[in-house]
């Protein structure tokens, strides 16, 4: 296997590996409410570290969007192999990313996901199978093909999931990795995480196409809409479509229909929301929705939530200040892993 | 006179273009309604309407080829790529297909495109969105290519792309986009392509930069006390061999301030060309003041490690200078005292 | 208008301009079968001068594929623009081109279209609007896009036609062109002619959906099915395709169902057909299904179609020694036209 | 001893090399059934199987993006890019995603992808389908680059790049597919990446090739009656700047014969290292011979014109050694004799 065992991460709070995160994600309702909770304090504290000019470059929030994120963790297994894309703060944390990664990686600090070398967008863990993030839009689909004809020709049993939003679906890359990955049937699933604008445009604007979805029958491909804001309904979708992958019956593309809450990245105020759109999809809140999904089972109550909200938000905090004390990579880091070592 | 930020000087720009000529259309990625991401089309559509400033799909390959085709019907698309990364899927449209159509049509049709994109590092963009890459477009017969330097070059250079004939690319340091120029827009602020401009004069050498190492390497040339000639080259392909050999000639010095990695870029086609046309006649190597050949960092103390900073290229110049003999670059000194 | 007239055609044994030769073939059922013959005969010199040692380079024939050319040709107004592919000599024709226009660019002579620097598949004759042939597959139908992006902020009335392979529905500027011209209902007609083979690879190998026009709705696009092998069906689908973009309907994808009789390119002898497939397609041969119809009608017959072939094989036999007796450009050539004179 | 035509040549390595490991898996379009356009790959299906050898649609982005892909997850995938100028279309997954990958995992996952492509003019294949457009992958950081110039030397680097943990290009001149060469394939027939060849020994001049230069260089070589020594640099990134230096140094003199038009390419990248390193040791100028820039013409008489032919380097370094100065192209005398 080409893939090896990410950088090691020094935590301060808990010991918890970003397997054992994903686990908790992948068994326990609970876990997945507070990780969509964490998430959401991970996109307001890294808002705030840019604001207090402690961080800088580009970076993309997902408020709103959690529950896609944690639903496709719980569905996938840590042995898949995931391509995210630029909006992947919530996605990384759900697959099991650490706090400090995350943080540590905005703040380019050498206690991020890559060493502070690739910044916010840039999160791998390849010991929860996230492999790689994509910031040129849908590069990352016909990589997911290739991943996916990785594990059929090993007999690995892997599915390899691209994750990717609706602005993604008008360029080159999607058209040729569908048609490829459903040809020979491999072992893929393509989610489209349609958080209804691509920059600053709907997708509506610029997708000849609804539900974006339907695309998928022009590589004769299965497909499926889905509540982007209801976790149950993304681990459903998103599972069915794995175990389809992992039984034979090739690819599957998901359209998970969703929001984002703040702008396409931090200097977007994003004036080109129609009225009462950001107030409705407010409305269907997805921390919200499971929030009262458990409390309606009796697994949680308002004070319980509110301590694992008061919890999440603490972890952030020492996740940040962990990571705002940690040092930046020496020069020479930038000249490390250019190149692999060669191997014989 | 105006003093504009270069996002704005180039917005006038394509608004005197299309005010100028109605066959002027715009389109791109979030450039109508929104003005650009970088703000470099603010007020077009509002002004000149939705025909004419177009928002497109995330598709760089349809982008220009529609440019391409636009251009071949009689229009003058100014079409924008968000970043020059981008054209890892479109670089077929520039190169192969709009850049040979006036050849393998004999001259029966042609292709007046401009295609905008910014390019380089520092503003935290990192390695996927930060390159400048040049060299994909420096070798395409039949493409011209320009990489503008502030507000002033910017519009002017732009104007001027419009008015060619032939395909052009405009490169657009994108950390230079806020930064701003007094200049007059207007017909005489148009620049030729092709054209060189002497920035500085100077007796002891020559030093040729492009783009944000224009900027940087001015304020490396202030901080040295010698007599050093500055010349932008601003137009890549083709450049203006003649203004920089007519200064070398005289300088018998060349030093090149590029944002490129050391290999590779306009910097060892300059740097060969003058070795070539002035040998014999230098009095010290051919100095490259570049980037290490390494993706662009993401961490801040990194990406301006990475960029050659003033301090960092009037050092290289000092030392160059001193001794007529090339300093190492900064990489192969680490551990050392920089 | 950037485009401008063509190279200046010297003709030997008439003085029929590209024009002239495109306005019989849209008035006159007789020209059309005529123009079909001939393509037939220009494809079997161009096999000859191959043989002979006196062509050089790369060239595909279009030998069974007449019907589409002369089709399009017929259904296509002049002043139209058209961007064809590689495989162009039939469209070339078709579309007013003249025989030593094609055999002088196949030989490389100046009296070719483009003087002999582009080859084969190079053919290029703005009078009629065939503005250019593209070789690298799907790369025209974005250009297609532009130029009717032009006609529609012109209002000149004009449509813009792509015709490519059946091999080009699976490469990116298919996807994002359709999108595009889609999006901006753009007077563009997009047309797959497809042969059955992609170089090689038939076209169910490469292609997961049936029929390939089925991927308009992807585009939310209209489409059609046609037998490729009736020039009557093609200049009805296409003609009401045309139409439909003229009045400001937007894009059509049309899929024309024809058959290469000859290999993908010169060395190839298409080892990969099925038995009995080349035979099944001959036997609907598209020369010979309007000649019947023609005669059916009493507008030809028997003698009367030897005396069309026999006409067209001579002007072709002309054609060819007119190109062999001509000159091959000058060196300095490859030096004009890189760039354009500057207008101002 | 094998006399192999350079085509069989590929299809031996890629048979050696998927017999060593099982996890190399070979596709692009028509490389399965068909053994490939330019039968470089006969026989591998029957061999191998369908799981390992695949043809693949007419999608270049896919085909390099699956290839990123399925090296990172296990497999050593050799993908085919039939012409090199199709590159134009998938370029991002080369430089941008597969380059890029172990750096930004910071070694947690690698890519031993290797994407094999013809280049060159000489088969009239015409403008779109004859470049050698090395310059798209030369400045690449975390690529690896190699062309090769004949039978033994593909089957060498192609076994050698299958090997390598990061990914490689190599570029194969589509002319010599055809042509023959004796040698013993087998790993001690493997050619270690980054080092240069040198292929004669002299003391007047250093003359070096990449490509189907070589063989025209040698050929021109041998009309002369001076002696020059001949490196066949075939890794271009990164090239073997040692040997070069070395020769050099003892000659005196450098002449690159290169295939890419004057602007760009491998050679300005030599020649401006070279003349700073060795900046006051040269006795001439670093002669580049070179094709023109204009678009490859297809006409025969044209086409072989815009290549240099093993007469034009003859002739060009039999002035230059003469003369000490450097002879003008052929197309800046176009009228005059040449
Ligand atoms: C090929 C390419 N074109 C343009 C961009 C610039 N860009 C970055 S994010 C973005 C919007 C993407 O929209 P979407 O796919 O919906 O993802 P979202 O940001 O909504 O998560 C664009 C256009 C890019 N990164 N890659
Ligand atoms: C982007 C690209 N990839 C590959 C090729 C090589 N190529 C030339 S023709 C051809 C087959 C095209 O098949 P199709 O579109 O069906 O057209 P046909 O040859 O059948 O007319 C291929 C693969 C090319 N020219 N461009
Ligand atoms: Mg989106
Ligand atoms: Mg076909």
């Amino acid at each position: 296997m080409a893939i090896g065992k990410g950088p090691e991460v020094v935590t301060t709070y808990d010991a918890k590996t970003p397997l054992m995160r994903r686990e908790e994600v992948i068994a326990d309702p609970l876990a997945r409410l507070e990780r969509m909770m964490e998430i959401r304090h991970a996109e307001q504290k890294i808002r705030e570290l840019h604001e207090e000019g402690l961080a800088w470059g580009s970076t993309h929030s997902c408020d709103g969007q959690e529950a896609v994120a944690v639903g496709i963790a719980a569905a996938v297994a840590p042995t898949d192999h995931v391509v995210g894309a630029h909006r992947g703060h919530g996605l990384g944390l759900a697959l099991g990313l650490t706090p400090e990664q995350l943080l540590g990686e905005t703040l380019g600090r050498s206690v991020g996901a890559v060493e502070g070398l690739g910044g916010s967008p840039h999160l791998v863990e390849t010991s929860v199978g996230l492999v790689f993030t994509v910031t040129l839009m849908g590069a990352g689909i016909p990589i997911a093909a290739g991943l996916a004809l990785a594990a059929e020709v090993q007999g690995s049993g892997r599915v390899a999931v691209a994750v990717f939003g609706d602005g993604s679906v008008n360029i080159g890359a999607f058209h040729e990795g569908l048609n490829l990955a459903s040809l020979w049937k491999l072992p893929a699933v393509f989610v489209i995480e349609n958080n209804h604008y691509g920059e600053f445009s709907r997708y509506d604007r610029t997708t000849a196409v609804e539900p974006l979805a339907r695309r998928a029958e022009a590589y004769d491909l299965p497909w499926e809409l889905v509540d982007g804001q209801d976790v149950d309904a993304v681990i459903a979708a998103v599972g069915a479509a794995v175990e389809r992958a992992r039984v034979g019956e090739g690819p599957t593309l998901l359209e998970l229909r969703t929001y984002r809450y703040f702008g396409h990245s931090r200097s977007d105020r994003a004036p080109y929301r129609p009225e009462g759109e950001l107030e409705a999809w407010r409305a269907r809140d997805p921390i919200r929705i499971l929030g009262e999904r458990l409390e309606a089972v009796g697994m949680v109550d308002a004070d319980a939530l509110a301590e694992i909200d008061e919890r999440c938000r603490e972890r952030i905090e020492a996740a940040a200040a962990h990571a705002l004390a940690s040092p930046v990579a020496d020069p020479g880091a930038m000249f490390r892993h250019v190149y692999p070592e060669p191997n014989r | 006179m105006a003093r504009l930020r270069m996002n704005q000087a180039i917005g006038a720009a394509l608004a005197d273009a299309m005010a100028e000529d109605p066959t002027v259309v715009v389109f791109g990625e979030d450039v109508a309604a929104a003005g650009g991401v970088f703000k470099t089309s603010v007020g077009l559509l509002e002004r000149f309407g939705p025909e004419r400033v177009r928002d497109t799909p995330i598709s760089e390959m349809a982008i220009v080829g529609t440019a391409v085709g636009a251009a071949m019907g009689g229009l003058r698309p100014v079409a924008e790529i968000m970043f020059a990364d981008f054209f890892g899927v479109a670089l077929d449209q520039v190169v192969t297909q709009g850049a040979l159509v006036h050849y393998l049509t004999r001259g029966a049709v042609t292709v007046p495109m401009v295609i905008r994109s910014s390019v380089g590092a520092g503003r935290g963009f990192a390695a996927t969105h930060s390159r400048t890459v040049e060299e994909w477009f420096l070798s395409a017969p039949g493409l011209k290519l320009v990489e503008v330097s502030g507000a002033r070059t910017a519009y002017g250079l732009l104007r001027a792309a419009v008015r060619e004939e032939g395909p052009v690319v405009v490169l657009e340091p994108r950390a230079l986009y806020g930064t701003r120029e007094e200049f007059e827009p207007g017909d005489d602020a148009v620049i030729p392509l092709g054209v060189a401009e002497v920035r500085r004069e100077g007796a002891d050498a020559t030093v040729v930069a492009v783009g944000q190492t224009v900027g940087i390497a001015s304020e490396a040339i202030e901080r040295l006390d010698a007599s050093i000639e500055l010349i932008d080259l601003l137009t890549l392909r083709p450049w203006d061999v003649e203004t920089v050999l007519a200064s070398v000639a005289r300088t018998g010095r060349l030093a090149l301030v590029e944002e490129h990695p050391f290999t590779g870029g306009w910097g060892p086609e300059v740097a060969s060309r003058v070795g070539q046309e002035l040998f014999g006649e230098l009095t010290s190597p051919i100095l490259r003041i570049t980037a290490p050949d390494v993706p662009v960092p993401f961490t801040r103390d990194l990406e301006f490690r990475y960029l050659p900073t003033a301090e960092y290229v009037a050092a290289q110049l000092g030392r160059w200078l001193e001794t007529d003999t090339l300093p190492s670059p900064w990489w192969e000194r680490i551990g050392e005292e920089v």
